[in-house]
């Protein structure tokens, strides 16, 4: 640990006053995420234009020139996400952003990504899938494959913003996070909240704080690209600095050559954000100290939620909030320790089950869990959270398994027919 | 459905998994192969390849993943059987054709032989990290049917089970092999054509100005057309009605894409297929599948020495997971030992459907090779000694 | 000789047997988008763009000079939202 | 350690070309040998198959002062697309594109680039003329020669480390085995040797012609070079007219 | 409107600039007469030529649930927006609506109704497209929401500056007849 | 709403008149594309039951949509794949793939090049508007030099592709290009591009008044079809590489390229009856 940044000691960097057009906006969540980008110093976007995520390429398009910055619009998402782990690599800061069959497109590159420890940024407006499925419309479906979509193990961070503002603050949030661990971390917004418009009050360049890309400062010959710090993450180089840089997506050593078996070392690639975790979570609470039933929920959904958890605490029930800001890695303790104190949890989602698994898991099935699914399209019907918030608080017994609740909507297109 | 006698290579033979993947295409009536070389599939395209003049398949060698699973969802349209082989990042750019796959319900069959990953990983390096990529690495709501093979000969076998469910189903059924069963050689049995049970799509045979592509039957599964009988159909990836129209709604969305996940859920229990050892009065149970499990058996006889009950569980179907049975075990045992060839993906899983009734021990295997039957041993013994009950995923 | 030679003759056009058509032309107004291409092109203007509005907002065009229309299909052509088209009414004489 | 006779020439290439070696950067999904970069001195990359252009030109845009130099095996595979765009939007990096007519590591499975009589796959596929759609994608300098042509292939080499633009050479450079006509699994110099012998040099030659054929001599040599502003070069021109002073030229 | 938040839906087809107006008229309310408002648009490609809206909220604390649940204002520029829109409109709701391009169904009973041939207004202004601005005009002058001095600050950020007089002048049109009504 | 019957359309039994009105805006030239499309099918006099339309995504990728024939709607790019299995599966079919630049050249670029490389049997009518309308008019491959659209919001600096020198240099057997002013001749080319065995190509080049004409300030649609109708010259047979459409400059159609080569599915063949008798 003789060399690079020494992993406690916090480098406090500002964001460059050129790069931060402070002011109060009326943009759309899109828009705010290039905003936030910008400001983070990201200097590169790889695009390919995909609705719902378009507008953000746009954006930052339009602002690149004046910040020094530089965009190129690839010929396909392959080459979008290819582009910026190029560019990470030499030196800048990049982004790339996308929506529904484009992240699946990109899910090769991304393990690239993770096996060459590139921290980038990646920003998913979810629509509704499968495949093209509804392209202007949200969705919450590729939870799961954000984490697990590329072949092969690793660990990324995801953070699921609920509104434009969110979507500047954790922009920034997820390029300093990126940078820290040197992973991809995702931005999974939906297409509700990229196209949400309201006011965004971008603050003074001082007052944001940037996380430094960890070079390594070391005599050039001593230099090993995945020679991890304390923390498990290796100080990094940029190409073009002398130092004879061997970086490979083949499994590798500290030197960076490939090895014929995986040794305890690869498996730094998930430990660094597994034992990180709780350095790396943040969630919202709300009333949830003396919580019979806790409603777990993300991006949009969460403020979707708590028009049923007003409705909920109105009738008297004890309801708590728990809202998911980084949704990967998974506040496993969190709820685990929760899960012995509340009768139930209730997931709403915009998708059939995805998290909700997750929440089952670390709940040990001390607790019941009830999904209110949402096939996309739109979001959920707050009367629906309410009556599961409902039947949750009423249910005496230990449910095995996720209890579904059945929507409104379920009702009238399949009980209808049967 | 009788199989078609040419593809049959009645007899013993002694092939390697990807070999007898290819003959099992061939005997379940599978004739067309779109593909990209990849190692460690590549045995599987040469004997397609070399067998293709005698059963009158097709084969398409396209410039990528991407394309070559394209290429397979066209022409199963056409009527024909239909199947990709891809390994590690192949199956990763395959992922947006899935989605499609899944979205118009085409059946197929894609084989994936796992190697060590992420990204490029070790080529011929033996894996088994795909795993939960292969159940949510495409975008949106999904289900598929996934199964493990363990053997050369199981790669016969379950490639015909594939292609039954697949056509069965009309889903996109993954194969995950692995590159210790593919290139392993054993004898394999090929029974006579007549013993063969062949499922094939279903074929609409009402009024061709009445049919409907996407109109359910009572198994949620809606009969197929193939092009160019004067069906003159339309289907789309975006989200549709019974006509194959895009509509715009979550109505639409929730009428479209649920019956694609309930097809798969309600049958589960015809699907879902598993191997179970001595796990009635045992102790702790040990969860394999694929490659790990050739391990296991010895494993466990070596714990048996040491006077441990152990049982084993190996799975088949990986997805839809046997959450039921695992349910059940947990209540009855101690604890479950997962040894994996990856940093923990199924144990996820088995933690979750343990609900806390047992301990989850979890052995993630370095990726390259093989574990020795010692250190599950080992592992086994470490599990059987822990009495308190811990509610998280223990890593041994 | 003769004979070849007559081969190559113009013949004069006899007027009173060469017949042109007439069309009638079809309008789906509610489908029309207002484009103006079939008012544009139309070699004869028989067309031309109505001030009122169709169903969407737009302007479809109307006839104008219907005894004009030569049943050329260029307007069904050209039209990009199949909105207008034009059968044969009858073959008329040049002359009449 | 056996280098590579074709990171040889390039090292030569780059001395020549008088470019420090610390900004050279190798950009590769397949040409591999792992400590290369610590022999000659170069940043070396090994991406995802097919993605190595498209990663190149992050890493161009990212530090315009790199030298990117792209080895690629079959340039237009999985990666034609990437090519053709690079090539159209005149990214600064050369592309040197080692065409073996299959692909050496995974058991001589055919690639785009044979010829029918070459491989018991490809009888039915035609192959891709590397320098004609390179050219016809407004590549700045295509040329192509088998790996003996050191000499020319050199000079090449330099002259397109020295120009700016997309630049293309092919180098003839088979894997060694599966080539019809010669007997079986000759060792891979004889196979270069042959390529060698069977090729003849026709300098600017329109690269509709070069397409190699079974019938007949490989053609080799330089077949087109141009000059064109680069990608950067575009967009720090129009950037710089529309916006004015605020913009500042990145470099 | 003495309610906390006002839930406004623009309607209209795709191309008529309704989400363009929700983003004027709601950053009208929240940076110029600091309120809280979301705008929410629902289009797409479907939405070209078919109906397509924008849903605002207008409200003085912070907005949680972001979406129109009843619409206090609806405003209609096409038929078929209006018949897709209008069973959402709250029994005591307001209806704006354009003369020439909606015919009124079935009026209910407290629903109020104001209209203004809009398209036509902008026709004659020389641009079709500036409809939706004599409508924000007029929406201006018969609800109050937001204030007037707000939306003149609002529009000029939304077009290029060689139409702004253009555009301002449509609001006025707009903002004119609709007082000129309410009178 | 009472539905008046609506008389019934002439290409009836070759459009899906139950799902029009389209999506396309005004003065799209991508209706005019499907009338030619349509009438050449109705020359060509073919078993509709045995034509196949493959599209993409994008406002071009629709036209499956509309095509009262069997017809797919596909993924991002991937339509030429989709269609090779269709065609590879099913050798009778005819089987067409309309879509647009951006599907057909930007994300699917290489497997058009490699389609045409292996000639199969398809033809692609590739619309070209200059500009990415569907996702709001960001800039294509095919989008001239200087041209603004969203994403190049200070003017395109990426030179554009030159389709038929693409299709040329990659191996197409037929390359044709007119405007969507053009119907008739553009009609009689899809004709020959149908019949021609091997990969053909037609590039129709179409207004979009929406975005590509509203961003670039051109006027609407009319005024493009008018630009057309001054700027177009056709020159039959002329060398691919000068076919470069600058900004708002001359456009040369016409048809390029009409050769001979055997196809996929004949090598193929013939490659079986070569291999067979040797494994016998």
């Amino acid at each position: 640990m003789a060399f690079g940044i020494e992993a406690e000691k916090e480098v406090i960097m500002k964001a460059n006053k050129k790069d931060v057009l402070t002011g109060s906006y009326y943009i759309d969540g899109d828009v705010a995420a290039a905003y936030g980008a910008i400001a983070a110093g990201c200097k590169f976007v790889g695009g390919y234009p995909i609705t719902p995520s378009t507008e953000a390429f746009e954006a930052f398009v339009h602002r690149a020139p004046y910040v020094g910055g530089i965009t190129i619009q690839m010929e396909d998402e392959l080459g979008s996400i290819a582009s910026i782990l190029g560019a990470v690599w030499s030196g800048k800061k990049a982004m790339t952003i996308t929506s529904g069959p484009g992240f699946s497109l990109m899910m090769e590159n991304i393990g690239l990504g993770a096996m060459l420890e590139t921290p980038f940024v990646l920003l998913n407006v979810q629509r509704s899938g499968p495949s093209t499925g509804l392209p202007t419309q949200a969705g919450q479906a590729d939870m799961m494959q954000s984490r697990w979509g590329a072949n092969g193990d690793y660990e990324i961070i995801a953070i699921s913003p609920d509104s434009p503002q969110e979507m500047f603050d954790y922009t920034i949030k997820a390029f300093n996070l990126s940078e820290k661990y040197r992973c991809p971390v995702m931005i999974m917004a939906d297409e509700c909240v990229g196209h949400m418009t309201e006011k965004v009050v971008v603050p003074e360049a001082d007052k944001i704080n940037i996380e430094p890309r960890r070079f390594y400062k070391g005599p050039k010959e001593k230099y090993l690209p995945f020679k991890p710090d304390k923390d498990l993450v290796p100080p990094m180089a940029k190409a073009g600095d002398g130092y004879k840089l061997h970086i490979s997506g083949l499994t590798h050593d500290e030197k960076g050559y490939p090895t014929f078996s995986q040794t305890p070392d690869t498996k730094r690639l998930v430990d660094k954000i597994r034992l990180n975790a709780d350095k790396i979570i943040e969630l919202n609470e709300d009333e949830i100290d003396d919580a019979d039933v806790v409603v777990v929920s993300y991006g949009i959904t969460s403020r979707v939620a708590i028009r049923g958890i007003e409705q909920a605490r109105a009738k008297g029930l004890k309801v708590g909030n728990l809202r998911l800001v980084t949704v990967w890695p998974f506040p496993e303790k969190r709820i685990a320790e929760l899960s012995k104190k509340v009768k139930a949890f209730v997931v709403p989602e915009i998708n059939y089950g995805q998290i909700v698994y997750e929440v089952e898991r670390c709940a040990h099935g001390n607790a019941n869990v009830v999904l209110v699914p949402h096939g996309g399209g739109f979001v959920h019907n707050p009367e629906d959270i309410f009556k599961a918030i409902k039947y949750a608080a009423q249910e005496k017994k230990k449910v095995e398994g996720i209890i579904e609740h059945k929507t409104e909507l379920y009702r009238l297109i399949h009980e209808k027919n049967s | 459905m009788k199989a078609n006698s040419k593809g049959v290579l009645t007899g013993t033979h002694n092939l390697s998994g990807n070999e007898a993947i290819i003959e099992g295409a061939f005997a379940a009536g599978c004739r067309f192969l779109g593909v990209y070389p990849i190692s460690p599939s590549l045995e599987a395209t040469d004997r397609f390849l070399q067998r293709s003049g005698e059963v009158d398949a097709t084969f398409v060698q396209m410039e990528d993943e991407i394309s070559a699973l394209a290429a397979v969802l066209g022409a199963s349209w056409t009527g024909k059987k239909s199947m990709s082989v891809t390994s590690g990042s192949g199956l990763s750019n395959m992922m947006e054709h899935i989605g499609l796959g899944i979205m118009l319900q085409t059946p197929c069959v894609i084989v994936n032989v796992q190697r060590t990953g992420p990204s490029l990983g070790i080529p011929n390096g033996v894996a088994q990290g795909d795993t939960m990529q292969a159940r949510w690495g495409s975008h949106g709501d999904y289900e598929t049917i996934v199964l493990t093979p363990n053997s050369p000969q199981e790669c016969f076998d379950l490639t015909i089970k594939a292609f039954n469910f697949s056509e069965r189903f009309r889903v996109p059924v993954l194969l995950l092999t692995d590159a210790y069963i593919a290139q392993k050689k054993t004898l394999v049995k090929i029974p006579p054509t007549k013993d063969l049970k062949l499922i094939s799509r279903k074929l609409f045979k009402g009024a061709k100005n009445k049919y409907l592509p996407y109109k359910n039957d009572k198994n949620l599964v809606p009969p197929m057309v193939n092009v160019g009988d004067g069906y003159r159909f339309h289907v789309t990836g975006l989200t549709h009605d019974e006509r194959g129209y895009p509509v715009m709604t979550s109505e639409c969305q929730e009428a479209c894409v649920r019956p694609l996940m309930e097809k798969i859920t309600k049958y589960q229990d015809e699907i879902i297929e598993y191997e179970e050892v001595e796990t009635d009065d045992a102790d702790v149970v040990v969860i394999s599948y694929g490659a790990t499990s050739t391990v296991v058996s010895k494993a466990i006889s070596l714990a048996k020495k040491d006077g441990i009950k152990v049982g084993s569980f190996r799975l088949i179907t990986i997805w839809p997971f046997p959450e039921k049975r695992v349910r059940k075990l947990a209540q009855k045992i101690d604890a479950f030992v997962i040894p994996e060839i990856n940093f923990g993906q199924i144990a996820f899983e088995i933690e979750r459907c343990a609900a806390g009734n047992c301990n989850v021990f979890f052995v993630p295997i370095l990726g390259g090779g093989l574990p020795t039957p010692e250190d599950i041993c080992k592992s086994i013994i470490k599990a059987s000694k822990e009495k308190k009950k811990i509610e998280k995923l223990i890593e041994l | 000789m003769k004979e070849t030679r007559a081969k190559y003759w113009r013949k004069s056009l006899n007027l009173s047997e060469f017949k042109i058509p007439k069309g009638k032309i079809h309008i789906l107004k509610d489908r029309c988008k207002g484009c103006g291409f079939c008012v544009e092109y139309c070699p004869n203007n028989v067309l031309e763009l109505s001030e009122k509005f169709n169903a969407k907002g737009y302007h479809p065009p109307k006839i104008v000079n219907e005894n004009d229309c030569v049943n050329c299909g260029l307007c069904e052509m050209v039209c990009p939202d199949f909105a207008i088209w034009c059968t044969l009414d009858k073959e008329v004489c040049l002359e009449s | 350690m056996k280098i590579h006779p074709l990171f040889s020439t390039f090292a030569n290439a780059v001395k020549k070309a008088e470019i420090e070696s610390d900004k050279i950067c190798l950009v590769s999904d397949f040409l591999y040998q792992p400590k290369i970069s610590e022999y000659l001195g170069f940043d070396l990359f090994h991406v995802t198959r097919g993605r190595s252009i498209p990663f190149a030109t992050g890493m161009k845009l990212g530090n315009p002062k790199l030298k990117v130099v792209v080895f690629v095996g079959d340039l237009i595979t999985l990666g034609g697309n990437h090519f053709m765009h690079a090539s159209r939007r005149n990214m600064d990096i050369v592309v040197i594109c080692v065409n073996n007519f299959l692909y050496p590591k995974i058991n001589g499975k055919k690639s785009p680039t044979i010829k029918s009589a070459f491989s018991p796959y490809s009888v039915f596929e035609r192959p891709v003329n590397i320098p004609h759609v390179a050219r016809s994608s407004r590549a700045v300098y295509v040329a192509r020669w088998t790996a003996l042509h050191k000499k020319e292939l050199t000079e090449s080499m330099t002259r397109a480390l020295g120009k700016s633009g997309f630049s293309v050479i092919e180098v003839i450079s088979p894997g060694n085995c599966y080539f019809a006509g010669i007997p079986a699994s000759p060792k891979e110099n004889e196979l270069i040797e042959f390529y060698h012998k069977n090729s003849e040099i026709k300098n600017d030659e329109d690269t509709k012609n070069v397409e190699i054929t079974a019938e007949k001599k490989i053609i080799v040599g330089k077949f087109f070079e141009k000059k064109r502003p680069t990608y950067i070069d575009s967009y720090n021109e129009r950037h710089s007219k529309v916006i004015g002073d605020k913009f500042k030229i990145y470099e | 409107m003495n309610k906390k938040t006002v839930e406004i839906r623009f309607a209209g087809y795709g191309g008529q600039g309704i989400i363009r107006s929700g983003i004027i008229v709601g950053r009208a309310g929240a940076i110029y007469d600091d309120k809280f408002t979301t705008m929410n648009q629902a289009f797409g490609p479907e939405a070209r030529g078919g109906a397509c809206s924008s849903q605002l909220l207008v409200s003085d604390d912070k907005i949680l649930y972001p979406y129109v649940a009843k619409s206090d204002i609806l405003i209609c520029m096409a038929q078929e927006a209006y018949e897709k829109f209008e069973p959402e409109l709250k029994n005591d709701g307001l209806l704006l609506y354009d003369l020439d391009l909606v015919n009124l169904k079935n009026k209910r009973g407290k629903v109020k109704l104001y209209s203004i041939p809009s398209t036509r207004f902008a026709e004659e202004l020389g641009q079709k497209i500036i409809a939706n601005v004599v409508m924000m005009g007029f929406f201006t002058a018969i609800t109050e929401v937001i204030s007037v001095d707000a939306m003149k600050k609002s529009i000029p950020e939304s077009v290029p500056s060689r139409f702004v007089e253009l555009n301002l002048n449509a609001f006025d049109k707009g903002y004119n007849y609709g007082k000129n009504l309410v009178k | 709403m009472a539905k008046k019957k609506i008389e019934p359309h002439p290409m009836e039994n070759i459009l899906r008149m139950d799902r029009i009105p389209h999506i396309w805006c005004p003065a799209c030239g991508i209706g005019t594309a499907v009338t030619s499309f349509a009438s050449a099918l109705e020359k060509l006099k073919v078993n509709l039951d045995e034509v196949c339309v493959v599209s993409g995504i994008g406002c071009t990728g629709r036209v499956a949509g509309y095509t009262k024939v069997d017809s797919f709607h596909t993924t991002h790019g991937r339509a030429i794949a989709y269609a090779t299995g269709v065609k590879l599966g099913n050798p009778k079919m005819k089987v067409i793939v309309f879509s647009g630049d951006g599907d057909i050249i930007a994300i699917g670029g290489n497997h058009f090049m490699h389609a045409a490389r292996r000639n199969i049997d398809i033809t692609v009518i590739c619309v070209n508007n200059f500009i990415y309308a569907m996702t709001g008019g960001q800039v294509a491959p095919t989008t001239p030099l200087t041209a603004y659209a969203t994403t190049s919001p200070f003017g395109n600096i990426e030179p554009p592709y030159n389709i038929p020198r693409l299709a040329e240099a990659c191996g197409a057997v037929y390359v044709a290009r007119w405007t969507a002013l053009h119907v008739r001749r553009l009609t009689n080319s899809i004709v020959e591009a149908i019949q021609k065995p091997g990969f053909s190509v037609v590039e129709v080049i179409s207004p979009c008044a929406q975005y590509y004409s509203r961003i670039n300030r051109l006027g609407d649609g009319l005024d493009m079809m008018r630009f057309y109708h001054d700027n177009a010259v056709i020159k039959h047979n002329e060398p691919t590489e000068n076919l470069d459409i600058d900004y708002q400059k001359q456009i040369i159609m016409g048809k390029f390229i009409d050769r001979e080569k055997p196809t996929y599915i004949e090598r193929y063949n013939e490659w079986l009856s070569e291999s067979k008798p040797k494994k016998k």
